[in-house]
């Protein structure tokens, strides 16, 4: 009944959550949603006893991805002038849920076709050390794999994000270059 | 001896390359193009005399090349593709004497590679090379009308491309599902003709794949329907360019059909004949009165030339020993016939600066030797007897007279009409009042003789003296013709 | 299975990437160094690390890495390695083609190197996995570096607006692949396609839903990251706004990458589900070669015309991998040899193009190459080369990868496809041969510039002379494989995975 | 709590973003809905997990995370460097890459 | 869960409750009166209740009371989304708060065999739920930053963002090579390593083990919790007052009450972490329970020498001048204070004696357990005390120099520092 | 004066010092050692108990409240000549003048009044004075009031404060 009772609550946040991310026109607003959001969706983890995996969720998710999100935000200094006006946008909702619909639809069908139903759990489900244990056999050219995608996101990241100045003197032509490519 | 086929096809491109890596001068390029072409004479001249007419397909070399799919380098030559490659090993010393002051080397190494494109065309035995040399034949020819021609070059020779591309692609389509029947029926890949031509089809599929090739051959001949790239192809084209396109690619559409079509689909052409007699005796009387209506010497003559190989083509599919004599003798005297009126189209370019015939005028009084040739050669096109012409297109019209009567008086109309345009234009060009254009009309020079020449003798001789060649023809026909009697009971 | 060594020296070409990568990554915080010096660091690491995989291609048994602690995740077979190969080759080209390219345009520096590699990492990574999730990550870490990539020139508003449409339309097929891992994963309770493949072979599970619309997604990623037609919007705009070098990487080497695992996903797991499959895929193939002709066709600018023909060329592999499912054998094989045939002309007419532009100035159009061979007679006939190669004209290796393609087809008796194939070659006639009449048509109306002879301008030949030898190469000439090797090569990495 | 109850919210979760994606102009809630894409398949991995008894979906789910957070930094960064060059997050603004008019 | 379980937790939450949100009057006051002494004058002192000023606390109240009932006040260039204006000092509070609630108070305590954590929230991955939590803080702060509308504002947030950003990396590999040491991600095993000794006399602190991961960790929670010489998100010589500038009244409190929280939950893993958390040095919770007879002896002698110290303190500093006439109260308030406590201090000698006399083992792991909350307690006040006397001390770094000072510094050589704490913990497990 | 150039040693230069830290601890510890002082005796700080205690430092320089000076016959000094407030740099002074019927100059203000929330108590008004009508000699450093308006001394009011050094009167020379 508790369990009941919180999950109804969780996915409730959480599809509120997602639905005012979509339909919010400040970005603002869309990104405290999108927090709502992946905060519940941490709480769901933990309703499914997936204790890391819920921290985790919570580091990442809200840590780092909603804060860097609402960092870049903030720096950019979206005044309202610089938010795209979208005259017609719960129309384009409301055209795409109807072209969205039978996808969903289908891959809801597929999942129920599983017939599955919730267990008690094992002991030393969903905790950091089993977790850890399967994460370091089975999975660690998986994680390796990972960290080196991080890292060259990060690269990605730097090279896209730095400002460049392209005003050398060695290379006074190139320069002229690059002027017309800008055209 | 065995490699004799591969020099024949490779000189002209190894040639091209080397003057190209070493960065020749012009006119070390044109000493070194003519020997080549004449060194491949020779050889071509060398290969006919030890060729046998009664010994089928010689000089075969295999030579395994993608093995996973039973492609190989195979050449042979039989009577049919040696009587082409004597024609074009003849025509491409003269086309190199006629280009003598073109300093343009692109113009040279084309010609090259074009001699080497249409060599191996006419001697692979092979469909997938035969489809390679064929294309890599239509690329020189591309370069030289949209470089080197005349007005409007590069909408023609885009035209010609797409035209002559559209019937390869065709072709290729039926050359990969007869390959792939022959691996369905047999269990090995192979795309050499003798083992092509065991496949049997149903007659449904037998129609299309037919189709494929038919369509490819038609656009180059080209019938009427497809013609529509020919006139001004052939009118913005440079002379050497038009000289090869009527005298020799022309004729690779008919030897196409020969080769292929009567190779393997010698019962579903059965079903195309009618169809095609139909086309070719339109294009026969069409092109010839679309010829007397034109004001440009190249045109009349692109759509004569037209005329002329509806009526190979009709000579083919009468298929009759006197009609298949006649086609193959005609192929070699109209070759003869329009390269030398096409050269002389060029020179009167060269000379006058115009080809229009309304602009020309009086030429006879101007360039006596001029006009002698250039009656003769424009005689021959319309096969006044004692030319060639005139009896390629005799036996032509027996077989056709042997096939229907209707038919054959239709086909002989094409005699009536070749003469009405090209006496027409004669009197128009070479008598008349002297034009503005026509006013510093040098004769002939030596070197033009030179040039010019041997078509005119050949052509006297072929027209005074057939049986000189017919035994050197009819052996193959006969055997052929049999062979197809016997697969189908006649045609 | 294998000794801990082997294990080593079979990870080594990887690790040499890696540590490649990471070298450039360090090194390019210092200033000292020049451009050369870091294309020669990535080549010099390259090579080696291409020399290990030619010693290792052939000579290693089917097998999977560390198997007693990951389990089937890694596998090595000649498959992969051929794939491997032909990564490495296309990075290492990739980088010695451009070398004008980087120079004459200051925006580059040594990150711009440690991408690429890490770029190739991933492709590795991918050629190698059989596991959904690791493949994912391969690609992932592929596509990433290939956004930053993309998004190099970042005074260019044009090449943000291609990482922009790449990166939105990249990521969301992204979802959808890892949705469709996840739909396979609750299905089958492992993601390894070792046991994907045990679970559909049961005769039980013929109507496994959630496996055939996970499986869906994920052939949904691989169409959208060949650019097949409802999935193209990206391809023209994306391969214009990037800088040369990639957009050469992306149509070239990228393309096969994503063919590994697409391939290795359906010759292995996905068979089975092909009666599903294959009307909507016939489809796909249709729509992308007529959409890719179209757009090719209607193309102004020399880059977009060929991205817009490195949609129907994925239409061309399309129809291998319908006739896959249909049963042909010599399918594979085909794709095999198209993606080297493709591979070559591609990285050999962007080679071209970069060259000619790495002096040069803006996007180069057809109007650009008006009188280009009294310009640049010797890149005149390459560039022909190139073009007659991606036509599909006899006598170059372009020509025999639409052959096997064709064959295929029509082997699996899917004449529709074949034909629309040959008519779409017959249309790529059209705008491969207009650059050839653009540049043998026009009188020249320009300067005439001295000619650079780099080590990009020899690469070009080499890219020529192997187009070409691919083409009609025999087994005359002693030493020198022919052209029946490459489908060779082929046929045993094939084999390898079966 | 049934299984089926996660399945439709992470259906429901992913459907939303690939909408917010296919309506919206905003780039920053472009980002937000691939963003939500992903976490709705984590969801969906988490469940089967759970199902499963066995940490692999987990462990997925993990990965999958470390992956959003890859993407995160690309998407941020690309979202600086596009507000850069054109001071707007609308995305309809980017739109130079397309055939020009007049070029032939 | 059983009875005695139910009660631990209830108690421990409401300890933590009390440790959190009572402390926030406290460390106002403390901070005020500290400053003022640290700068040699006094400090509020004068608000009191019926005379009883408890040094000045009472003044924190009062702040409190004036701050709930101010007018709520809004600016008006915010015309929407108010609610977020709400709602931004609302999440960095709780934020702040929660994390508190996996500091472990005590030892785990045994009642009826069953080993109980006396702890907020009874969870093994402490550290994790600290981090994961701490880090929404500065949403909060962003939101609050974004909302105003106003520029100072803005820089004040996205300076605050920045930062967090940029210390959350060092204070996460810092956390790392702490992990790596004590080999656990819970609290409570931390502190019970932390009672071994290090070659036989000094206590194996988590800042003696791992002095440089530990100097890094303090730097980075000052900078995680805003405070001097971080304070550049307020920075108020040079952005008025940063990202609360336009919060008013309650709106403002919580901003405010919320940084003196997360310094509160800051000195707590501090100490959890780097100072053995609520153990003496050299004194096991074992040792206690075991020896709780001399341990009891020792508090019955110490505590009231403490008290009357602490009554004599009282006795001398607590009037007025003699300038003054009227002392409001003062006399009235020493004495019964000294009163209070000396019958406190009775009262837990008499039980003290009890347990002594009487042993239970019940009884004396609930001695031993308050003992230690109140020497959490005390550790807990001296580090907040430190805090403000950085605070006082030092001056703000300028923005640039905290950005330098995280990514150039902190950064690499926490990096280094897990790499050698990785090499020396397999060389020991070698 | 320029041979007395001080050179001020840098600092920060030393490895030891790049540290930081050790510097760090010894202001720390002198902020402690404060502290600790202050803890253990209050009373030692010297500080004002203020309402109880008044200051007993004031001087006659001291700048406190403003005031208007009187003449010997009680009238006031001001002749309006607004030197005071065209000086204010904080434009509270408001003068409205009027003519003086009492022989003894032209011209008085009718109106003058100083808005003390406004005034930074600087003392230009003072210098500008010709006639010495404005000081601020009152000693008073803390006005307080119950609304906006009572910060807003009138004339009268003015007039009403006596200088807390003497000097009661104008010393305007007449």
């Amino acid at each position: 009944m508790l369990e009941n009772s919180i999950f109804a609550i969780l996915s409730l946040f959480l599809v509120i959550g997602s639905l005012g991310m979509i339909s919010f026109k400040h970005t603002i607003f869309s990104a405290f949603s999108f927090l709502i959001a992946m905060l519940a969706l941490a709480g769901l983890f933990a309703l499914l006893e997936n204790s890391f995996l819920f921290l985790a969720q919570i580091m990442v998710s809200v840590g780092a991805v909603v804060v860097l999100g609402l960092m870049v935000i903030i720096s950019l200094g979206s005044i309202e002038k610089n938010i795209p006006h979208e005259p017609y946008k719960f129309y384009w909702i409301f055209i795409s849920t109807l072209l969205v619909t039978p996808l969903a639809l289908l891959i809801y069908k597929a999942l129920i076709s599983l017939h599955a139903h919730f267990e008690e759990t094992r002991e030393g489900y969903g905790e950091l050390k089993s977790m850890g244990e399967r994460l370091f056999s089975e999975w660690v050219l998986p994680f390796e794999a990972v960290s080196v995608l991080l890292l060259s996101a990060m690269v990605g990241a730097i090279v896209i994000a730095r400002k460049e100045k392209y005003f050398k003197k060695e290379n006074y032509f190139d320069n002229h270059n690059q002027q017309e490519d800008n055209k | 001896m065995e490699q004799i086929l591969s020099a024949i096809i490779f000189i002209p491109f190894f040639t091209a390359l080397l003057a190209s890596l070493l960065r020749l001068s012009y006119s070390n390029l044109r000493t070194l193009s003519i020997v080549s072409s004449i060194i491949v004479f020779g050889l071509v001249l060398f290969l006919a005399i030890q060729y046998d007419p009664h010994g089928g397909m010689q000089f075969i070399r295999t030579v395994d090349w993608i093995k996973n799919y039973g492609i190989s380098y195979h050449l042979g030559v039989d009577t049919l593709s040696l009587v082409l490659l004597l024609l074009v090993s003849l025509l491409m010393p003269l086309l190199y004497l006629y280009m003598w002051h073109e300093h343009r080397k692109g113009y040279w190494y084309n010609m090259l590679l074009l001699q080497s494109g249409i060599t191996g065309a006419v001697l692979s035995l092979d469909l997938i090379l035969f489809y390679l040399f064929w294309e890599m034949m239509l690329l020189p020819i591309f370069i030289m009308i949209g470089r080197y021609g005349n007005s409007n070059r590069q909408y023609n020779a885009t035209k010609l491309l797409l035209m002559t591309m559209l019937g390869s692609m065709s072709m290729l389509f039926s050359i990969l599902y007869l390959g792939y029947t022959h691996f369905e029926i047999s269990g090995i890949w192979s795309y050499s003709i003798e083992s092509l031509s065991l496949v049997i089809f149903s007659p449904f599929i037998a129609i299309w794949v037919a189709s494929g090739f038919l369509l490819a051959f038609i656009i180059k001949i080209p019938l009427v329907g497809f013609h529509t790239w020919m006139a001004p192809a052939y009118g913005s084209s440079p002379t050497p360019a038009v000289v090869i396109l009527s005298a020799i690619m022309a004729k690779l559409g008919v030897y196409g059909i020969w080769r292929f079509g009567f190779t393997f689909f010698e019962e579903t052409l059965t079903r195309y004949t009618p169809h095609i007699i139909t086309l070719a005796l339109i294009g026969l009387i069409y092109y010839a009165i679309i010829a007397i209506t034109q004001s440009s010497l190249r045109r009349m003559f692109a759509y004569a030339s037209g005329s002329h190989l509806s009526l190979i083509t009709l000579g083919l599919f009468f298929a009759n020993i006197y009609s298949w004599g006649g086609s193959l003798y005609f192929i070699i005297t109209h070759a003869l016939a329009s390269a030398g009126i096409f050269l002389m189209i060029g020179l009167i370019y060269k000379r006058a600066k115009t080809i229009n015939i309304d602009s020309l005028g009086g030429i006879a009084s101007q360039a006596p030797l001029f006009a002698l040739f250039f009656t003769f050669f424009a005689l021959s096109i319309a096969g006044v007897p004692g030319t060639g012409g005139f009896v390629a297109e005799l036996l032509i019209i027996i077989g056709a007279f042997k096939y229907n009567i209707l038919i054959g008086i239709a086909t002989a109309s094409t005699m009536l009409l070749a003469m009405l345009y090209t006496f027409w234009m004669l009197q128009r060009t070479l008598f008349g009042a002297v034009g503005v254009a026509t006013q510093n009309f040098t004769d002939l020079s030596k070197k033009e003789i030179i040039m010019l020449l041997p078509l005119a003798i050949l052509l006297l001789v072929t027209g005074i003296a057939p049986s000189l060649f017919i035994p050197f023809i009819e052996p193959w026909i006969s055997i052929t013709l049999e062979s197809i009697n016997q697969n189908i009971g006649g045609l | 299975m294998f000794a801990i060594i082997d294990q080593l020296y079979i990870i080594l070409p990887m690790t040499i990437v890696l540590i490649g990568a990471f070298t450039l990554m360090i090194l390019s915080q210092y200033k000292i160094f020049k451009l050369q010096q870091f294309n020669l660091v990535a080549v010099l690491f390259l090579t080696i690390a291409l020399a290990i995989v030619l010693m290792q291609f052939g000579q290693i048994q089917k097998g999977y890495l560390f198997a007693d602690i990951i389990g089937e995740i890694f596998i090595v077979d000649d498959f992969a390695l051929l794939f491997d190969i032909m990564s490495i080759t296309g990075v290492i080209l990739t980088l010695l083609i451009n070398t004008d390219y980087f120079q004459s345009r200051s925006y580059f520096n040594g990150e711009y190197f440690a991408l690429l590699l890490f770029s190739l990492f991933g492709m590795i990574l991918l050629a190698h996995a059989h596991e959904l999730v690791t493949a994912f990550i391969g690609l992932e870490i592929a596509s990433l570096s290939i956004y930053a990539l993309v998004g190099y020139h970042k005074n260019n508003h044009v090449s943000s607006e291609a990482m922009m449409k790449y990166l939105v339309l990249g990521s969301m097929t992204g979802a959808f692949f890892i949705l469709g891992t996840a739909l396979i994963y609750g299905a089958v309770g492992s993601t390894t396609l070792t046991d994907i493949a045990i679970y559909l072979n049961e005769p039980s599970t013929s109507e496994a839903e959630l496996v055939i619309i996970g499986a869906t997604l994920i052939m949904i990623t691989i169409l959208f990251k060949i650019g097949a037609v409802p999935f193209h919007a990206w391809v023209i705009d994306v391969y214009e706004g990037s800088p040369f070098p990639i957009t050469m990487f992306m149509a070239s080497t990228f393309k096969i990458a994503i063919f590994a695992i697409a391939l290795r996903l359906y010759l292995l797991d996905f068979l089975s589900l092909y009666t599903k499959w294959h009307f909507v895929l016939q489809t796909i193939t249709i729509l992308t070669l007529v959409g890719g002709s179209w757009l090719a066709i209607t193309q102004t600018s020399i880059k977009r015309m060929l991205a817009g023909s490195s949609i129907v060329h994925g239409g061309y592999m399309l129809i291998a991998i319908t006739s896959i499912g249909t049963g042909s054998q010599i399918a594979v094989p085909a794709i095999m040899f198209y993606l080297i045939a493709y591979f070559l002309s591609a990285v050999g007419a962007f080679g071209i193009l970069s060259y000619i532009s790495a002096s040069g100035i803006k996007q180069l159009t057809y109007e650009d190459f008006k009188g280009f061979s009294e310009r640049r007679p010797y890149l005149a006939i390459f560039m022909s080369i190139f073009m007659l190669s991606l036509a599909g004209f006899p006598s170059t290796i372009g020509f025999l990868g639409k052959f096997y393609i064709f064959t295929a087809g029509v082997e699996s008796e899917q004449f529709l496809l074949v034909g629309l194939g040959i008519i779409t070659a017959f249309i790529s006639i059209y705008y491969y041969f207009k650059v050839i009449a653009m540049m043998y048509f026009y009188p020249n109306n320009e300067d005439q510039k001295p000619i650079r002879r780099t080590f990009s301008s020899a690469l070009i030949v080499l890219m020529a002379i192997l187009i070409i030898w691919g083409g009609i190469g025999t087994s005359l000439i002693p030493f020198i494989p022919s052209a029946d090797a490459l489908i060779d090569i082929a046929k045993d990495a094939i084999n390898s995975i079966g | 709590m049934i299984p089926e109850q996660f399945f439709i919210l992470s259906t429901l979760l992913f459907s939303i973003g690939l909408i917010g994606i296919v309506s919206r102009r905003n780039i920053f809630v472009v980002y937000l809905s691939i963003e939500l894409m992903l976490s709705a398949v984590n969801l969906l991995l988490v469940t089967f997990s759970r199902l499963d008894q066995s940490m692999n979906g987990s462990v997925i789910a993990l990965l999958l995370i470390a992956i959003i957070a890859a993407e995160a930094s690309i998407f941020l960064a690309m979202i600086i460097q596009l507000y850069r060059s054109k001071r707007s997050l609308d995305s309809d603004k980017f739109s130079e890459l397309t055939q020009k008019k007049g070029q032939q | 869960m059983s009875t005695p379980a139910i009660i631990v937790v209830i108690i421990s939450f409401a300890l933590g409750a009390i440790l959190a949100l009572l402390m926030i009057p406290v460390l106002v006051w403390l901070e005020r009166r500290g400053a003022g002494l640290i700068q040699d004058r006094l400090g509020p002192n004068r608000t009191n209740v019926g005379g009883f000023r408890l040094g000045g606390v009472v003044q924190s109240f009062a702040d409190v009371i004036k701050l709930v009932l101010k007018e709520e006040y809004y600016p008006k260039h915010i015309s929407k989304g108010r609610w977020l204006m709400m709602l931004a000092p609302v999440i960095t509070f709780v934020s702040a708060l929660l994390a508190f609630m996996v500091i472990p108070f005590a030892d785990n305590i045994t009642i009826a065999g069953e080993s109980l954590r006396v702890q907020p929230l009874p969870v093994d991955y402490g550290i994790l739920w600290f981090l994961a939590i701490g880090s929404i803080g500065v949403i909060g702060i962003f939101f609050g930053g974004w909302i105003s509308h106003n520029k100072y504002s803005l820089l004040g947030a996205s300076r605050a963002g920045s930062m967090m950003i940029g210390y959350e990396l060092p204070l996460g590999l810092s956390v790392l090579s702490f992990v790596l040491t004590y080999n656990s991600i819970d609290f409570n095993t931390m502190v019970q390593w932390q009672s071994q000794t290090l070659f036989g006399f000094l206590p194996a602190w988590g800042m003696i083990v791992q002095p440089l991961a530990g100097t890094i960790l303090i730097i980075s929670l000052f900078a995680e919790t805003n405070r001097a010489p971080f304070s550049v998100a307020e920075g108020e010589s040079e952005i008025v007052a940063g990202f609360f500038t336009e919060f008013t009244a309650m709106k403002f409190a919580m901003f405010f009450m919320g940084e003196y929280v997360a310094m509160n939950t800051a000195s707590a893993v501090i100490i959890t972490m780097l100072f053995g958390g609520y153990q003496l040095p050299w004194v096991t919770t074992d040792t206690l329970l075991t020896n709780f007879n001399t341990f009891a002896w020792t508090l019955m002698v110490v505590l009231p020498i403490i008290v009357t110290l602490i009554i004599r303190w009282m006795r001398k500093n607590n009037r007025v001048r003699p300038t003054v006439t009227s002392d409001g109260g003062r006399a009235f308030e020493t004495k019964v204070l000294s009163i209070a406590m000396i019958t406190m201090t009775l009262i837990v000698e008499g039980i003290l004696l009890y347990l002594t006399l009487i042993p239970s083992p019940l009884g004396s792991s609930i001695a031993v357990t308050l003992f230690q909350i109140a020497t959490f307690v005390v550790k807990l006040m001296i580090f907040n005390l430190f805090f403000i006397l950085v605070r006082w001390t030092l001056p703000r770094f300028r923005y640039d120099q905290v950005q330098h000072l995280g990514w150039y510094y902190l950064l690499p050589l926490s990096l280094f520092n897990i790499f050698v704490t990785a090499i020396v913990i397999v060389g020991v497990s070698l | 004066m320029s041979q007395r150039v001080k050179v001020v040693p840098r600092y920060g230069d030393t490895n030891k010092e790049k540290l930081y830290l050790p510097a760090i601890f010894k202001g720390m510890k002198i902020t402690f050692k404060h502290l600790l002082d202050n803890v253990s005796d209050s009373n030692a700080v010297d500080t004002l108990e203020y309402p109880e205690e008044q200051p007993s430092d004031i001087t006659s320089r001291y700048r406190g409240l403003h005031r208007l000076t009187h003449r010997e016959d009680e009238t006031i000094a001001c002749v309006a000549c607004f030197m005071c407030a065209t000086a204010c740099p904080s434009k509270c002074i408001f003068i409205e003048a009027t003519e003086r019927e009492d022989g003894q100059d032209e011209k008085m203000p009718k109106l003058f009044a100083i808005d003390t929330l406004e005034c930074i108590f600087c003392g230009f008004c003072v210098e500008a004075c010709p006639c010495d009508a404005i000081r601020m000699d009152t000693g008073i450093f803390s006005l307080t009031g119950n609304s906006r308006e009572d910060f807003v001394l009138g004339k009268e009011q003015l007039l009403s404060y006596r200088g807390a050094f003497g000097e009661e009167t104008s010393c305007a020379r007449k």
